[in-house]
């Protein structure tokens, strides 16, 4: 098989993508136009925003584990004034379409945030409603499928656009989540957020992060994280983009075979900041290899 | 073909040597891309595995010294903690994955002829770059070197080579002592006719500078360590509070700095 | 500090045990007397079993991951009649108490095989309440804490010897699962099981385990558990055990600062059989070197 | 003070060579506990890290050769995935650390006098040691070695040097065919008055042995493997079923085997 037989080009609902592999929120911003041709992507996806501007979380924000890393960084953002003043118009230069996440602490603001943000340039709008930091003890509303299901369905109401439901690991029961944003009327759902942990100085008896607890990513949660997008393959019929520990061409076929049509790339980038371009690469290298002309074949390919 | 100024490039380590207890000065091979770093910036290394583990992140280490010509990437590192102990075992031959060159350096403004360097320990790594600019400027350097002991004083030699006038100080005789130093740094700003200062390497330091920065009304520079993830601004775990124009701005250190303007960084 | 200053012994419940630290169940058998004198041990923690002969998953049974692995060994049983008759005299002669771990499917056989346990030679229970590759998709007891209540209350009933219960990870609310446990009437939490995961073999399309799903454990969950201890120490006044990720004395001293009473060490010893002295003499050299009289004055530490 | 059969070994790699396509030849310097190791028994392998990735699990090898005077022990091995091809960078003067030694050997009952080894691929490296005890032992061995091609046939200048009469069989000539090895492994029991079986290394050639093993009504032992993760009984990731005294029953490869009575073995 030659290279331009390959097919990459997936689609999202109504939105077609030209190739799976995009980053994941808050692992991207056009910092990286200074490594690599931004419009390899098939999709940019940004830092999550709130309606106000917010500072995040304390210093440390940071602490690396075995395989993988807990941040605190929280949600810092300018709010979304600054958001379409600003930074909206620095992406209108790539052909990748736009993916713009969002968050807020109530559902009346976060469907007022949607609204605002169903502007042109924007190609699909990610409701975080999983972050961990938020909310106290790391509660979210993707934590239960009733708090789902009400959020989403208010953001469903807000936009006219692509709505992906960003799910949270965090939970007992991630299918019944799944099933509760795509009864809401989601268009995907990204699976998932990063996995709350924390780790303590044991010179100095005080939790690694000035927020205390964080989120884990990285390769030591993929096992997790590939169960989640299979779990939820099987419980909803719209389209996944998983996302948790990918650094790898294998481990993007990985996601598929277990039921994405897309993932996303975020710890892996900070490590190799061409991780994306090469996962694109070596995708197509993979399906040459295993004689498989559409990507698309691949995808729930393990649940068969 | 755009090239792209930040890259990942694959260097061979010449020599890693002890220069000091528990400090070493790096010498690597490093293809032409990597050569394009100004003083200031700085390269986030993929540190070996550390008894069989690989640390996750990158570690962060200033640019040290150039030679283009030789293809040489010199860093100047002290052993911490697994990164670079991992980095501490190093053989000539080994590969190296740095990952640059980041930030933004240090910018001289052309009037400044006289420039004080103020560094602690292995600080003196980030400005030594600044000196070896600054004489093929032509302009004279003033470097004050700070460390615990005679023993852990560093560049001293490199420093004197580049042309600087080298005043070192240290803990064990008590020339560090924060008086001390201010007594003699105000010596220095007032006979040398100083025109900006530079810092890196400890939060005492960097206090008196801004004092004397703001007493002689003089121009200065800060290089700043914050721990980092990704290097190239897009994680925001390096964020800090800094003072501009007059209101606290969080700024990443990675892409903003490190290196800042003196009065700008907040110490607290 | 001399090291004979240095005390080690902790509390679990009425149980005294000279030092913190144990095997998690699953991860240790008397086969381990031919490596290292099992009596260091603080106590002795075996491999759960179940009322009726059982013969385990299906091979493969085991994957290893980024600093992990995960396993879906299942519950390979011989049954209670052949552990009381052949396996439980075997541990008789070891001074370390001894903690049986048990499971069943119902909350009736559960009891009865709690009761048939309670016999002299056994010091505690561990009720496995959690075990991920028992229940379809990785359901369990431990998921909810209603579940755990009821079965928790029954095994309460069934026997007068220290009962431990062992919480699940693949909850979103472990606190409250754990406040069921203790308002049952358990003497203290194992915290906790392994994480559900898979993995996909991305040259044939299957999954890598035989049973499709397994266990995550290893180096890459210990934030995950640590922050799940530190949960459950804040919502529950009874004793907690650790268990996931621990490797070092470092990470034995984690957990208790996070509010562990004592520790379970599952991976480690399979690729350093030793792991349990190492970490009991470390422990003591970490106290030498921190001044610290008591390991009891390092538990919760973290929480002040 | 007590010491106990299983331990870590430090061992000191003295030479790792290649000794066909993918096949290499590790000879360590080992401790003298770690000598004590039985034909059959198996060590378990820390494999250094891979493109700076730790392989979690060990993973287990045969013993392949003992020197107790010398202090060598040697294991041979095929480059397959991500452990065994980070064992293949291994150099003169590294570290590695193996436990064992692991599970039940080969046991030889006093009456044997000729003993008939059929290995397929690396799986001679299991046998070699038994051999080796055979020699000793005053025994005659014929080995059958059956590889993919000539230039994969491993060990048979080492097992005609322990004085075993070497028969080889390629895919590449058609000789290794199960009828062909079949014919001439029935020649070979009959003339030779073979008095056991020993094979490892092919599903195929196991089945052929029991085959042999009740037309001849002859004993034997098989060597196996299954993916292990502590190697030491605990933790029951090597367990598959076999036929013992007419019930299927699970055992552990790594503690009751991975040397098995030939016939117990369930190949399906
Ligand atoms: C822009 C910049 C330039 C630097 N230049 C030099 C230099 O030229 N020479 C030198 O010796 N050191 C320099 N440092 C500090 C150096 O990065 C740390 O000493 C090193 O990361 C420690 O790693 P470790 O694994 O040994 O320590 P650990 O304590 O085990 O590291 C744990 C984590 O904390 C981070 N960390 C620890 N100390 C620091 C620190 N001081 N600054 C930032 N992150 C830290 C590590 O990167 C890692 O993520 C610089 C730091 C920055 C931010
Ligand atoms: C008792 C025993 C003795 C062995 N002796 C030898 C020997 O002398 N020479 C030799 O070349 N090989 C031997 N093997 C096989 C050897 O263990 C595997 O080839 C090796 O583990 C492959 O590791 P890898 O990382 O290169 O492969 P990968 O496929 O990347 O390994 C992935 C996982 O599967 C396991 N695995 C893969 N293949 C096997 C296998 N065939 N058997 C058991 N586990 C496997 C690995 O240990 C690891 O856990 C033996 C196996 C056993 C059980
Ligand atoms: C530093 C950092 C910041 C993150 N910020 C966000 C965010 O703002 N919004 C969001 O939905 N997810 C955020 N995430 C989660 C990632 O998008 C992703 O879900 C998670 O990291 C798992 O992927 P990975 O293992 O590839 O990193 C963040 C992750 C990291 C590491
Ligand atoms: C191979 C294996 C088998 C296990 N079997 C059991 C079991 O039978 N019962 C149980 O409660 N937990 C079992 N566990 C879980 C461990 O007891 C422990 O909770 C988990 O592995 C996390 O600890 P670790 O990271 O130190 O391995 C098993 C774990 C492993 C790896
Ligand atoms: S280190 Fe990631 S933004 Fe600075
Ligand atoms: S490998 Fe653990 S029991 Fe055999």
């Amino acid at each position: 098989m030659r290279e331009e037989d390959v097919s990459l080009s997936v689609e999202i609902g109504d939105l077609r993508l030209k190739n799976p592999v995009m980053p994941a929120s808050g692992a991207f911003s056009d910092d990286m136009a200074r490594i690599f041709d931004l419009d390899v992507l098939g999709a940019h996806v940004l830092k999550t925003i709130t309606p106000q501007p917010r500072r995040g979380n304390p210093q440390p924000r940071l602490h690396e584990t075995a395989a993988g890393m807990l941040n605190s960084i929280g949600i810092p953002s300018k709010g979304v004034k600054h958001f379409l003043a600003h930074t909206l118009p620095r992406y209108a230069r790539y052909q990748a379409p736009l993916v713009v996440s969002i968050s807020a602490d109530t559902a009346a603001e976060f469907a007022a945030l949607c609204e605002q943000v169903s502007v042109p340039g924007v190609s699909a709008i990610e409701a975080n409603i999983s972050c961990p930091n938020l909310e106290e003890d790391g509660r979210a509303f993707a934590m239960f499928p009733e708090s789902t299901l009400k959020v989403m369905r208010r953001l469903r109401e807000a936009t006219e656009l692509p709505l992906w439901a960003k799910l949270s690991p965090n939970t007992g029961d991630i299918a019944a989540v799944a099933q509760a944003a795509a009864a809401a009327g989601a268009d995907a759902l990204v699976v998932a957020n990063t996995i709350l942990g924390m780790a303590i100085d044991v010179e100095t008896f005080r939790p690694r992060l000035g927020a205390v607890m964080g989120g884990l990513s990285g390769p030591a949660i993929k096992p997790i994280h590939v169960r989640m997008v299979y779990q939820c393959r099987r419980a909803v019929d719209i389209p996944i983009i998983g996302v948790g520990g990918i650094s790898t061409a294998e481990d993007a076929a990985e996601y598929l075979l277990a039921g994405a049509s897309a993932v996303q790339v975020g710890a892996a980038s900070f490590i190799h900041p061409t991780t994306m371009p090469e996962i694109i690469a070596g995708l197509r290298a993979y399906m040459q290899r295993k004689g498989i002309s559409r990507v698309e074949e691949l995808i729930g390919r393990a649940l068969a | 073909m755009t090239t792209y100024p930040i890259q990942e490039h694959p260097c061979t380590v010449l020599t890693n040597e002890m220069v000091a207890p528990q400090y070493r000065h790096l010498m690597l091979r490093a293809p032409g891309a990597a050569l394009l770093a100004q003083p200031g910036q700085f390269f986030n290394l993929l540190c070996p595995p550390d008894d069989h583990t690989q640390p996750f992140f990158r570690r962060p280490m200033s640019l040290y010294r150039l030679e283009r010509e030789k293809q040489r990437l010199h860093f100047l590192y002290k052993v911490v903690g697994r990164g670079t102990r991992a980095l501490a075992r190093m053989r000539p031959g080994d590969e190296l994955n740095v990952l640059g060159p980041l930030g933004q350096g240090f910018s001289l403004h052309p009037n400044w002829k006289t420039l004080l360097l103020a560094a602690r320990g292995v600080g003196v790594a980030t400005l030594a770059p600044l000196a070896e600019a600054a004489r093929d400027q032509g302009r004279q350097v003033i470097a004050l070197c700070s460390a615990r002991t005679r023993a852990t004083l560093l560049a001293v030699d490199y420093l004197h080579a580049l042309g600087a006038v080298v005043h070192t100080v240290t803990d064990d005789d008590g020339s560090a002592s924060m008086p001390a130093v201010e007594a003699f740094l105000q010596g220095v700003i007032v006979e040398e006719k100083v025109d900006a200062l530079f810092t890196c390497g400890s939060k005492r330091l960097l206090r008196l500078m801004q004092k004397l920065g703001r007493d002689y009304d003089l121009p200065g520079q800060a290089a700043l360590e914050q721990q980092m993830a990704c290097g190239f601004g897009v994680c925001h775990g390096c964020v800090r509070p800094f003072l501009r124009h007059g209101r606290v701005v969080d700024l990443r250190v990675c892409v903003e700095g490190p290196v800042f303007d003196l009065q700008e960084v907040m110490t607290l």
